[in-house]
């Protein structure tokens, strides 16, 4: 199979999509000629023009709206919602609308869109540009949430968010755009609530998302070194959540760090951890669930207050070690 | 000439039709009329928001749209929706919570759809419907459909920022949808001339290079002939126009209002203003009504919304199981 | 001491606090002649003039902004926020803008500004008008969240957000406008991050906020016909979180359920529930930390699926029983 | 006629004053110029937003303002910030994220603030700035203050909603504010012409009954003016206005940009209109500056920002304790 970057992932699952699929298209703001803040949608105005890759005004409420308004109407929308920040703008249209309609309206319409955002620290882009506000959304009924962690997992699932007929949030992480993993050409379809085992291990589960997967897997490289088993855990995907195989995993360790990136009070580690405790997984807990999140600060810029800001692979040895009672 | 012309109507009308509308706006007022009845007595849950003294703003735009095109309508929306074709039966029925309304008794008032007829929903949020329309009308572009979209809103939404966006990306987009703002003077209490510095919302088109027409909101006729306008002009892809509708609403703004924010001879000169009074005026003009026939169309209208009343009573209630469906798709 | 409704309780201590300090205003959507949509500000443009209680145009994100660029400069604006589902509106202003403006600028400027907003169901609104957000705000650093539960509360409460320098969120809910309590005449501080034992009891307790609070009061009252002592808990502000009274009452009980009106899914009650789970209670817990939230779906329209939507107090009956493996 | 007149301007400056802004726009311009070449090298962390081109619309507005007059600025704000005077040398540290900087290095670019001295702030968020600065000059109306906030933000910010609402919210409470917009023609790579259906963004003004002035936004001297009559119009009462700058950013959006959206002989075609030029010819005619005193405050410019530069390197980083501070007060 072939390497490419989970950024080209992104754009792949997209444009095999178009080609397949003349109801989808892509809206937001520089995404043509530019490519995009990132560049994930760079070469796609030239191969599939200004009608179905279209350009936006600065205007974060009214084209979440439009995309919502589209998708209602028959089209299948994909938002580029420049940094995830910036949703701000757009709760209205995705929480009120978009989440609700369905529902408000007894079951007529169907609102099949995604949102792909760009979230998360580590590139100096200081407090408003480096957020992770998925928890927001994985609260509202309606919406889905997905965090791919590896390009493989992106395409997979970013064609499932595609093919979804309700308006789901897909999270791409500005670290991860670079990474780089083996990538089948064709279209496939990664079922959204399916977690994903990213290391087997016996002695502690860690539950990972996004950039903390990465993170999660090289402590679990060191703590290997020490005797420690991790097993990873990647829910992929916050809403539907794959309860099955996260209290499988910590049944099996009977120990857990959860692990996030967002902000740990009341982020989404919160509902992981105490789902894990309302489970039948209790019984078999031998620690004290362990959580780790960013930081109680907005996010700062200089490079190692902002890394300090979010958990790094350290602080999952660290906490994992103290699951294990052994710190 | 024939009656349309007498009229003054830029669009042919049949005689039936122009009947028809002089009964929809009876329909609008009676339903409406029995809302506030209902609220009153405690017997409908929730809040509404009536549109009496409204009914040629929802009756005469609607009336120039095919079946195919779509609306998007308010929070004060019943007017538009009965417009639309909507069943009062499954209106009222919607607002008595039951599973035979058009929400099944999910939405109520504020929410009910009818999106394979083109009733994209009324909406809560005020301003949120604009965005929606503007994606509505995307869609036909997109899909070469020639359906128009029209999209309502009041006064007080024009202050919004998704107004202003939303107009922007239609301008720019040359989209066909059609904004339409009833101007009734006020929001919940805040009236246009407190809330802008501008005395027209129609110059507010200018900011998007669109055209802004000011209309006689309680004149069926004109509305019909603007929004016509508006409506080729949008089907012809020449983009949308921003039509401010001059009205009033009669009622408070929602159940509990002591209207402290307007003076009862105000309210009484609009009164005067009478929407279907004029339009029964206008059609006794060209002789295509009596007084006998017009008593008799409206009670017709008064009877179906009792029959609606009857229909939403006897209608049974949602059973707790559909509490968790039509959560997603 | 004489009793006046929460919805007065409110309303006094603006006032109070209005006729003592000139910096305090009021903006918002009809809080003039109408008195606001739930009436609470009726009667204050009589007294203070349009000027303190300053109606605005339907702006939520303008009006936000104004109140955050207002707080920077000098004064100490309330904002009304019609319903608190129009915080979608204006999200950027308050977590972009007035959360983070003090850490962005290394500690200069603050932002002494109260959002005022009324939360909940119960009154037929339907989904977009009912809504318990709060989850959302207290995930943001830089912001305080408030729910007070009672008259007494809602007064010393809303003095001391008007205190703080900091943005602080203070939700009120619908249905407990109208509740009755002693409340003292003066003026009074009930200190953030000070959580309340609403009831004491030895069996198990229950951390409730807002209306559930009172749900939670009437279940320990039908509880203890049958012998099952009730503690109950109200944080009466998220953020800061009052950890130590809830930690020594579970360690006191070894039994919880945290219950709350958001839906459950990404609800704060995560948040409490694994910070217990983190916590030196962890040892003494007997049972499953059990959570009770909101339904996974909007909020219907019809009353008795609007009520199913929320814990009643049957539901916390039953959670509780099962919480003492009784039920 | 003094210098001041004979420069066609309608405020009395100083001779100083006069040079101080030629040494101005030059300290503004080396100093985007070496955070390019910085960020050119890696040596500064994050994203920056440069305003080479844009000194006058910058300056001009500035040279208005009295001490306790405020500004809310944008990401592209280091020339607004210079121009309201502040320190480059703590700029320069901010920017290297050092404790000496404005935000001891917690901000960046982006949130340069210097609240004490009226400078409320970059914003990160296009159009963020325009409610604070709304809320800005609501104190000043409350507090019977007579200071003036000027409110600068880009074309691109004018699609967000937060500008209509802030503008309408200004006009009808008549606040002291004065909103710049610059337009350099772009957002990150959506032109004008493609983003907005008008010519002019100064016709937006109409939409709020406000005054809207259009303005050569390279002509330091003209946009001197169209402040110093809109500061006017501030002061007195009588609410806010907008003025449009026509300009352009030299330089990319940010520091990844490939400018495709543009093309290069509109590119040079802005370079012959470089405002520090057509000031210092300015001066020249009117005999304020010669040739070689031109270049020494040049030199002196570039001095003072390469000092800057050194007082950055030779600061401290923070420590990690300061992750936790300031997130209350
Ligand atoms: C975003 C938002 N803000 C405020 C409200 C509360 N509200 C409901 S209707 C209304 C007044 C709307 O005025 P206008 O747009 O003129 O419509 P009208 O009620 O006059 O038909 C307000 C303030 C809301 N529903 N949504
Ligand atoms: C709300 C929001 N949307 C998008 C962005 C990303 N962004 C940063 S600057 C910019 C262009 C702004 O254009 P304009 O207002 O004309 O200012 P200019 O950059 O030209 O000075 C964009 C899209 C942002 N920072 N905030
Ligand atoms: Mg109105
Ligand atoms: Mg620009």
């Amino acid at each position: 199979m072939r390497e490419i970057t989970y950024l080209e992932a992104v754009r792949e699952a997209m444009s095999q999509e178009m080609r397949q699929n003349e109801d989808v298209f892509i809206l937001g703001e520089d995404i043509g000629v530019y490519g995009g803040a990132f560049g994930v949608t760079r070469g796609m105005i030239e191969e599939f023009g200004p009608e179905r890759v279209r350009n936006t005004p600065i205007s974060e409420a009214a084209i979440a709206g439009a995309a919502v308004g589209s998708a209602l109407t028959g089209m299948r929308p994909i938002l580029e919602l420049q940094f995830s920040d910036f949703i701000t703008i757009a709760m209205d249209q995705i929480v009120n609308q978009a989440a609700k309609i369905r529902y408000m309206y007894g079951g007529k319409g169907k609102i099949p869109m995604v949102v792909r955002t760009p979230s998360g620290s580590g590139t100096g882009a200081a407090a408003q540009h480096s957020q992770s506000l998925e928890a927001w959304l994985a609260h509202i009924p309606g919406l889905k949430v997905i965090q791919p962690s590896t390009a493989y997992d992106a395409k997979g699932l970013l064609k499932s968010a595609m093919d979804d007929n309700n308006p789901v949030i897909f999270y791409e992480h500005k670290l991860l755009y670079r990474t780089i993993a083996d990538v089948p050409e064709e279209l496939y379809c990664i079922p959204l609530g399916q977690a994903d085992v990213k290391r087997e291990g016996t002695d502690v589960t860690v539950v990972a998302t996004a950039v903390m997967v990465h993170r999660a897997l090289e402590a679990a490289e060191e703590l290997a070194k020490e005797g420690i088993s991790v097993e990873v855990v990647d829910p992929r995907t916050l809403v539907p959540l794959d309860t099955e195989t996260i209290i499988n995993s910590v049944k099996k360790t009977g120990r857990v760090v959860v692990v996030h990136e967002a902000v740990k009070r009341g982020g989404y580690g919160g509902e992981i951890a105490s789902m894990i405790a309302e489970s039948e997984a209790f019984d078999y807990l031998d620690a004290p669930i362990k959580r780790l999140g960013g930081a109680l600060s907005p996010v700062p810029y200089n490079p190692e207050l902002e890394k300090a800001h979010a958990p790094q692979v350290n602080d999952i040895i660290l906490a994992t070690k103290q699951a294990m009672n052994k710190a | 000439m024939n009656i349309s012309k007498q009229l003054k109507l830029t669009k042919d009308f049949s005689e039936e039709k122009l009947i028809a509308l002089y009964k929809e706006m009876w329909l609008i007022r009676y339903f409406d009329e029995k809302v506030d009845e209902f609220f009153a007595k405690g017997m409908i849950h929730g809040t509404t928001h009536l549109c009496v003294g409204q009914e040629a703003s929802a009756s005469g735009p609607c009336a120039v749209l095919e079946a195919t095109d779509k609306i998007t309508s308010t929070h004060r929306g019943h007017g538009h929706c009965i417009a639309k074709g909507a069943d009062v039966k499954k209106m009222m029925a919607e607002l008595f919570g039951r599973s035979t309304g058009y929400c099944k008794g999910k939405g109520g008032s504020m929410h009910i759809a009818d999106v394979d007829k083109g009733n994209l929903g009324a909406n809560g949020i005020v301003g949120g419907g604009l965005p929606l329309a503007v994606g509505s009308a995307l869609t036909a572009h997109m899909k070469k459909k020639d359906y128009v979209t029209l999209c309502f809103f009041g006064d007080g939404a024009t202050n919004e920022g998704s107004f202003h966006e939303a107009l922007n990306l239609a301008s720019i987009w040359k989209l066909p949808v059609v904004f339409i703002c009833e101007n009734n003077q006020y929001g919940m209490s805040g009236s246009v001339k407190e809330m802008m510095n501008i005395e027209h919302i129609a110059t507010r088109a200018e900011a998007y290079g669109i055209p802004g027409v000011i209309a006689d909101g309680n004149d069926l006729i004109e509305m019909i002939n603007v929004t016509n306008t508006a409506v080729k002009h949008a089907r012809n892809g020449d983009g949308p126009m921003l039509i401010e509708a001059k009205t009033y609403r009669w009622k408070g703004h929602s159940k509990s209002d002591a209207k402290k924010y307007r003076t009862r001879d105000e309210e009484k000169e609009w009164r005067k203003k009478d929407p279907i009074k004029q339009y029964k005026e206008a059609l006794f003009n060209v002789g295509l009504l009596s007084e006998e026939q017009a008593e008799a169309i409206r009670q017709e209208a008064k009877t179906e919304i009792e029959a609606a009343v009857k229909f939403a009573e006897d209608s049974p209630m949602p059973t707790l199981d559909d509490l968790l469906t039509d959560v997603y798709a």
